[in-house]
């Protein structure tokens, strides 16, 4: 049919498989990369495959599963971790079980993620392990070593955090969004503690001790004046190059960002993230971001046998593929067979430190917490309340009610 | 107007089709559908009968009313000055003795032509803290201090918007009002100025009465397409800090796309957004009458 | 009192190559009913719109009451105004229209009232008053144009072409109306029309305009029996004054082109001679009206009488307008209705050379006037 | 003199105003002639990087093929949009009648809908029609243009009836009196409106993005946008600016030549 | 051939409250050239439209050619048709107008040129083939709208006001070419105006209108020497006759009003009396051409001169009209120029009762051709 992208047979008998990405710089190549790959093991499969970039791929992909035409589906697609659960939830018959995967060769933090309801549904792939990336020389000169920084509680960073704001007059931890607006932090701090906003049943869960020691410890830093909420990313970004800003905790993903700005080199150096003093159980390893890949029931069976195996195959079996995105696109997977692999295992030449050994060894570590159906809706709660608290006009607990209320005309019983 | 015989206005039915079967077809047809909508609760692929229950929700949804209030604080504060800001440029641009009219005219215009997401783009670079703006306003005209922290500040979010959406569709409706000026005729100034009027009270007496259809026609569509505003919240300030720019069409949005999908819902609050829409312009046109 | 004079006006529009209206000299006296008239494009409009201020003087003096007014602005003329397409406020009523001009003089509200219930009086507005402009008819918003210059109280009223846009059945009475209001409100008034017949039945002094420049300044009567020219013969009278290109050899003038001959009497035939026009060619104009048909006159005159072909012929109750061909040449009569005959009938036609006009052939300016300008010098 | 002060304002007024406006155009356009950690550092001042930036943007986005599918789509809603309703306000105001009123105003009401209502079902009968990916499922729903209906329908109010009755006399059916005397005379409307109607598909923005699915399908602002959502935060906006720019001209270069018939135009549609 | 008969004729508008057109009779002769006249919004748009076919026929039969063809589209009714404001298509040249009907019947090229050259050439508009509508003056392009009816060889030709947009002067010399065009192309013709003076000018047969009812149907001397009613009496001429409530009183007739008495002539009292009017009101009308102030006239009947004063005098060349007040009723005559006096003066004026009309009072009928009708009964 007239040009139409979902899986279709041609008279050649050849069926295409159709692949869903959103990242211009970063799936999207991977996937090309994985479909290179495939294609040149299975010369005669009869399979073709097709990476699509897509924009707004919430939006994009909620529009086409809601609409529910099976047949103009695609085949594979990545999802988000974060939106993993409720895509699964809303729209569990248009995915396709995936037991082939054996969920053990993956980081075990991943699991939550792609199974619901005791089936597996996706493939892992890459994962947000966090660092706390730091300007190496100016911490140094106001005396902070990297031994200092590496397995501290919060409490700890910010003294330390305090002297070096106090000696260079720079901005320290800064965040991508508004203190209060961005969940970012948050979510790092929480999943550290082994905790989410929600039990595992689903239920809401911010009166807990995790929670109340997430946002406590994120006022600490608001109060010590050593982090800082940009108006967005590029904000943010901009002040990291201009040496403004010394301090960033995010996802494994940020550190090309860094490396972008090549008179940087050997100014930045990578450390574990602090960790919650107060709540039992907490690490110095956590994840912010990350995703992971689905294959989808278009109601054609070869397709849909073509694309299951096509991600067995490539994601669950194939350390050179994995081996390949690390070095093409710094990806930083979750399949474990391939930390073997000896590109793992180099000093980065930018950072002067193993890099990539010290995100995979972390990566074990990071909680496995389960996400949940309703991050999204909880997190523009977020938005009108931790604010206030932050700046110190509302105290801990109504805070707290405040957002429990919120919450439940948010996600309102339906 | 004139009549038309009976045979020939039949043949006007011919004319229409075409846009009737459009109309049905994409228009209709999808509205019919998600009028459905409006009694369920839907969420993903299952769908439940919920009869009132969505509005009996809306009632008590303090988001919507917040982003609602939002979506008039707009409307309230940035309709009237773009429209007063259109009419005047309308009225200088329109003056025979001035220079380069058409080279003006084609300027102020000129926004209109970029597209919402790459004006969106612009002005976030634009207004973000160490932006052009602040930066000029600190370090070429030392009226400021500190940088206006115009993105991260609940108020200054919305001025920002306010702003762009002032750059973006004040020239957009001066052409409205331009064309309208070329129906006052100039022997009625004239008139005014043998009266003795100033150019003050020419203005007042003569050209706003004169532009009156024309003000409601852009003040009905402005308030349409203010309280749809979608584009330039969503990729200036993302509807923050703290919610406060927040718009009820971002927040239709995000009920169908980033929270889990309800379109039901989603519909729902469509509806009474058109119906919000409806009332504010049959009130416009009822003003617009009464001082007749 | 009010007095306008204007002082070798110039006017060239900005951009224009040629002046709009060149050396324009004229004393308005105080309440005095002056007509600009003109075919379309002479500048009648320009002339008025300088004294009104709505536009600037190139060059001249305009003295309103004694002093220089070229740069004052228009409110401080003492001038009211009704424009050609009334200039009405369309979305004010009868009564706001005419109360406009008080209210931005901050007049109080009881005078105002007074005076618009009044002029609304003379003009028969008052049920009227609070209509829109759409919602009356062309007299009535006529009037209204006309009332907002009244209740102004201005001594001096300017006029342009108010009448054009109605029917003639209006016009007819809305001329009388402004007459009557003349004389009734005394006021200094320049009136601006194309129409001749407006002008010789409304104005004091008529001032026939061409190109920008002034043809004649006179009474009616002086500009009907003494026109100063060609063009001014041609313009003034309904239908047309008739125009032969003629020479007088012996007494009699023979056509030009269709060789008909009429005689001369004796005074005029002394003064055409006087003027040294015996032997040479120039032109003769007759009015409609003195070509006549009745017998006694065809019988009178045999030596004045042509046979024509009427060509087309127009009954209009009491007389009747024959066109009418002689040789190649055509020219309409207006006889009494009994004298109609339908189109293509051949009959006798007198000349009644006494009422006739004579032009100098190149400058086309009236033989008469210079022979009386000789003579009286 | 007053009026000398008065003008001086006057033209004080607009060059600010003027200036306003055009400043964003004249950031992009030395945007686009620096690099990207230059842009973002908020570097005011002509560089060096326009041959690099356009070279790269050539070289890394699919621009020629995004450019020509947003041509195709945006000529064709512009063409078919306006046939059909210049057609449709012509039946309305020219053959009157009560059912045809009644049409009038729900097409007017419609106007007042969301999109977002609108999005799944149209989707869905773009997938029945087997169009979902093809330029067509764009330009289908674009046809139907209530705003331009309502815009014909104004300017025809005043358009002088009898030429259309004369054209009867003569002798013409009804479309050829639309054709040959109808049309003609409302060439500025018709330049107004497809001004209009060439900037609304030009810069759609959500539909073509749930619509069209592949890379050889897209339009430039779904390029624009997908460049500018990576997360590695290894946007180029050197890239951006260009690509801003590229997706401007069309619209300037329509709006240069149709502009001087664009102000009669409108002034037809807000007569009455 | 071409005849049109309108039979019992009705029109009402879509959502009208009232008939626009009443049982409308009319006999359409071939090459008749029959003028409907009659105030704004009497309904002779509508008629011929309706003959036209632009407008449906509510009830009666539209008969042309003895064909019924009520429902007939109009390009099938051999109609041409020139409209009020002309109706040119902006867009097309001259020439492009005129050929615009041909091409529509495919006429082949040459046989198009060949009958635009033609009509351009009667016209006098062949230098202006190739302009638009826009850079023609309004009498070219009233010819031009013409000219667009001539090449269409139609039998029939309807006209709307085609004069009332142009100018006095023009519309006079565009009445004479209309007239002779007739003359010339001899088809059947229906023109519509609000202009009496149009309709006496140019009409075989006039139709006055009012309400969307015949008044009456004649020759212009018919309508205006025998008026059927005061509306017609007053409609047509210019300036419209004069109307008094009066009474007869032994042989007398007083004004109701202001008391003037008037003796009637013999022949006509009796009439009046045969028509029972003796000590009876009703109207009486007369033509301002009609009331005397020539001498001879005053001395000859001393019982019919009033005593009026003037209050408006125009002059108009040849003649003046003087609208004078008696008591309090206001009149016009129409004198000769020699009789023009100032407003304020008072003169006596005879009123020439053989050439009066008598109207009843209710029915506001003519008592004359009811005194007519019951003698040739
Ligand atoms: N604004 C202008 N700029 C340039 N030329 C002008 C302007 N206004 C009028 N003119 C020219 O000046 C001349 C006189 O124009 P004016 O309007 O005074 O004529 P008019 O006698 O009033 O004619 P009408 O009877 O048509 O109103 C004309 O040739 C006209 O073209
Ligand atoms: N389309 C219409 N709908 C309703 N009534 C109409 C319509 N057209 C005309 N009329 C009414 O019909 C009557 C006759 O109108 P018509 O146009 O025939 O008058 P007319 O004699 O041609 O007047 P005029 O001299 O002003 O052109 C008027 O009362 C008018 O208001
Ligand atoms: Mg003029
Ligand atoms: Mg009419």
């Amino acid at each position: 049919a007239c040009g139409n992208s979902s899986s279709s047979s041609s008279k050649s008998g050849t069926t295409t498989v159709t692949i869903w990405a959103d990242d211009p710089n970063f799936t999207v190549p991977n996937m090309k990369t994985a479909v290179k790959m495939y294609n040149a093991e299975h010369k005669n499969s009869g399979v073709k495959f097709k990476v699509q970039t897509q924009g707004d791929y919430v939006t994009k992909l909620q529009t086409v599963l809601s609409a529910g035409k099976q047949s103009s589906f695609p085949n594979i697609v990545t999802i988000e971790d974060y939106n993993a659960q409720k895509m699964l939830s809303s729209y569990t018959k248009y995915f396709n079980t995936n037991s082939d995967i054996n969920l053990n060769n993956f980081s075990g933090y991943k699991k939550n993620i792609v199974t619901y309801q005791g089936k597996t549904y996706g493939v892992p792939f890459d994962s947000g392990v966090s660092a706390l990336y730091y300007r190496k020389d100016i911490f140094a000169k106001y005396g902070v070593k990297a031994k200092d920084l590496n397995n501290i509680t919060w409490d700890q960073f910010i003294k330390l955090a305090e002297k070096v704001k106090k000696g260079s007059g720079k901005e320290i931890l800064g965040t991508g969004t508004l203190l209060g607006q961005d969940p970012d932090m948050i979510r790092q701090i929480l999943q550290s503690t082994g905790n989410w906003y929600f039990t595992k049943s689903g239920k809401l869960n911010v009166n807990s001790t995790a929670f109340k020691e997430t946002i406590k410890t994120i006022k600490k830093l608001n109060d010590a004046g050593v982090i800082k909420g940009y108006s967005d990313f590029n904000s943010r970004n901009k002040a990291v190059f201009n040496g403004n800003d010394l301090a960033i905790v995010e996802g494994a993903w940020y550190l090309p960002t860094i490396k972008s700005d090549k008179n940087m080199k050997g100014k930045w150096g990578v450390a574990t993230v602090p960790r919650v003093a107060g709540v039992k159980g907490a690490v110095n390893s956590t994840n912010e971001g990350g995703s992971s890949l689905y294959a989808l029931n278009t109601g054609n069976a070869k397709a849909d046998k073509a694309a299951k195996e096509f991600l067995k195959t490539m994601y669950d079996g194939n350390s050179k593929f994995y081996a390949k995105v690390l070095k093409d696109q710094a990806a930083i997977t979750t399949y474990k067979p391939a930390k073997k692999n000896k590109e793992w295992k180099q000093t980065d030449p930018f950072v002067g430190q193993k890099v990539n050994q010290y995100f995979a060894t972390n990566m074990n570590k990071i909680p496995a917490v389960s996400y949940g159906i309703h991050s999204v809706e909880l997190e523009t709660v977020f938005q009108s309340n931790l604010g206030n608290y932050y700046s110190g006009k509302t105290s801990l607990n109504s805070t707290i009610n405040k957002i429990q209320s919120a919450y439940k005309t948010q996600v309102n019983s339906n | 107007m004139n009549g038309v015989n009976e045979r020939t206005n039949r043949i006007g039915w011919w004319f229409i089709g075409l846009s009737i079967i459009g109309f049905v077809v994409f228009m209709l047809y999808p509205i019919l559908n998600s009028v459905k909508l409006v009694f369920s609760s839907i969420s993903g692929d299952s769908s439940t009968f919920v009869g009132f229950g969505n509005f009996v929700r809306l009632f008590h949804d303090n988001v919507f009313w917040s982003s609602l209030g939002n979506s008039f604080l707009f409307l309230i504060v940035e309709v009237p000055i773009m429209l007063i800001f259109a009419i005047v440029l309308a009225v200088v641009l329109n003056s025979k003795k001035l220079k380069l009219r058409g080279f003006w005219r084609l300027l102020i215009f000129l926004p209109c032509v970029t597209s919402l997401v790459s004006y969106s783009v612009l002005f976030k670079m634009l207004f973000s803290s160490d932006g052009l703006i602040n930066t000029f306003l600190m370090n070429t005209l030392h009226v400021i201090s500190a940088p206006i922290p115009w993105l991260t500040d609940p108020v200054m979010a919305k001025v920002v918007i306010i702003l762009a959406l002032l750059w973006r569709w004040t020239g957009y409706n001066m052409i409205f009002f331009l064309a309208g000026l070329q129906n006052v005729s100039e022997e009625i100034y004239e008139a005014a100025e043998i009266d003795g009027a100033s150019k003050v009270q020419q203005f007042l007496h003569i050209t706003l009465p004169a532009l009156r259809p024309i003000i409601l026609f852009t003040a009905v569509q402005s308030t349409i397409s203010t309280l749809q505003l979608f584009d330039e919240p969503m990729n200036i300030t993302a509807g923050g800090p703290n919610n406060s720019s927040m718009t009820i069409a971002m927040y239709i949005y995000n009920v169908s796309f980033k929270f889990v999908p309800n379109f039901g819902y989603a519909a729902s609050l469509s509806y009474v957004v058109m119906f919000i829409i409806l009332i504010l312009s049959l009130i416009q046109m009822k003003v617009a009458k009464n001082d007749d | 009192m009010a007095e306008v004079n204007l002082k070798h006006i110039y006017k060239k529009y900005d951009g224009a190559d040629d002046y709009s209206v060149t050396d324009f000299n004229l004393d308005v006296k105080d309440k005095e009913f002056i007509v600009f008239v003109g075919p379309s494009g002479c500048g009648k409009s320009t002339t008025l719109r300088m004294i009104a201020g709505l536009e600037d003087i190139s060059k001249g003096d305009l003295i309103i009451n004694g002093k220089k007014s070229n740069k004052l602005p228009p409110k401080e003329r003492q001038i009211a105004m009704v424009f050609q397409n009334y200039a009405l406020y369309p979305h004010m009523t009868v009564y706001g229209n005419m109360a406009f001009g008080l209210k931005i003089q901050k007049k109080d509200k009881a005078e105002i009232d007074k005076r618009v219930k009044h002029a609304a009086e003379i003009l028969g507005l008052t049920e009227y008053l609070q209509r829109k402009p759409a919602a009356l008819s062309g007299g009535q918003r006529q009037r209204v144009a006309l009332g907002r210059a009244i209740v102004r109280d201005a001594p001096i009223f300017l006029m342009d072409e108010p009448l054009s846009n109605l029917d003639a059945k209006l016009r007819v009475s809305m001329r009388a109306s402004i007459a009557k209001l003349h004389q009734d409100l005394n006021t200094t008034t320049i009136y601006v029309t194309h129409d001749q017949t407006e002008a010789m039945t409304m104005a004091d002094r008529i001032v026939v305009m061409r190109d920008g420049k002034i043809q004649q300044v006179g009474t009616p009567s002086e500009v009907y029996d003494k026109p100063a020219n060609v063009f001014v013969g041609g313009f003034i009278g309904a239908p047309a004054m008739n125009f032969f290109n003629v020479s007088l050899n012996n007494g009699k003038i023979t056509d030009d082109k269709d060789g008909f001959t009429l005689k001369v009497p004796e005074g005029r035939l002394k003064a055409l001679k006087a003027a040294g026009y015996d032997g040479k060619s120039f032109i003769l104009g007759i009015r409609p009206e003195d070509i006549h048909t009745e017998n006694a006159f065809l019988e009178t005159f045999p030596e004045n009488t042509i046979h024509a072909e009427i060509v087309v012929s127009e009954l209009l109750g009491a007389e009747s307008q024959l066109y009418s061909k002689v040789g190649q040449t055509e020219f309409v009569s207006k006889v009494n209705a009994r004298d109609f005959e339908q189109p293509g009938t051949k009959m006798d036609m007198g000349f009644d050379l006494n009422k006739a006009h004579f032009f100098d052939a190149k400058s086309e300016l009236s033989i008469d006037n210079m022979v009386a300008e000789t003579v009286t010098e | 003199m007053t009026s000398k002060v008065s003008s001086f304002f006057k033209y004080l007024f607009i060059i600010i105003c003027s200036f306003i406006s055009v400043f964003p155009f004249i950031w992009m356009i030395i945007g686009s002639t620096n690099s990207s950690s230059q842009i973002i550092a908020g570097k005011m001042s002509f560089g060096d990087q326009f041959m690099n930036n356009w070279h790269h943007t050539f070289a890394q986005t699919a621009v020629v093929q995004d450019f020509w599918n947003s041509l195709k789509i945006a000529v064709l809603v512009t063409v078919l949009s306006i046939i059909v309703s210049a057609l449709a306000a012509y039946g309305f105001q020219i053959y009157r009648s009560r059912g045809k009123n009644w049409i009038y105003s729900i097409f007017i009401a419609s106007m007042m809908i969301p999109f977002s209502v609108l999005m799944i079902p149209l989707y869905r009968m773009m997938t029945n029609f087997g169009l979902v990916n093809n330029a067509w499922a764009v330009v289908l729903p674009s046809i139907l243009s209530v705003f331009l209906i309502f815009f014909f329908h104004q300017s025809l109010e005043t358009f002088p009836i009898d030429t259309i009755e004369s054209a009867r006399i003569d002798g013409a059916n009804e479309l050829k009196i639309f054709w040959s005397v109808v049309l003609p005379q409302l060439r500025s409307t018709f330049a107004a409106a497809a001004i209009y109607s060439f900037m609304g598909a030009w810069n759609n923005y959500m539909w073509p993005l749930i619509v069209l699915q592949s890379d050889d399908q897209k339009t430039l602002p779904l390029l624009i946008s997908g460049l500018s959502a990576t997360t590695n935060f290894s946007i180029d906006y050197g890239i951006i600016m260009v690509l801003i720019i590229i997706s401007t001209i069309p619209i300037f270069v329509i709006f240069l030549f149709l502009q001087k018939y664009f102000v009669q135009g409108m002034t037809g549609a807000n007569k009455g």
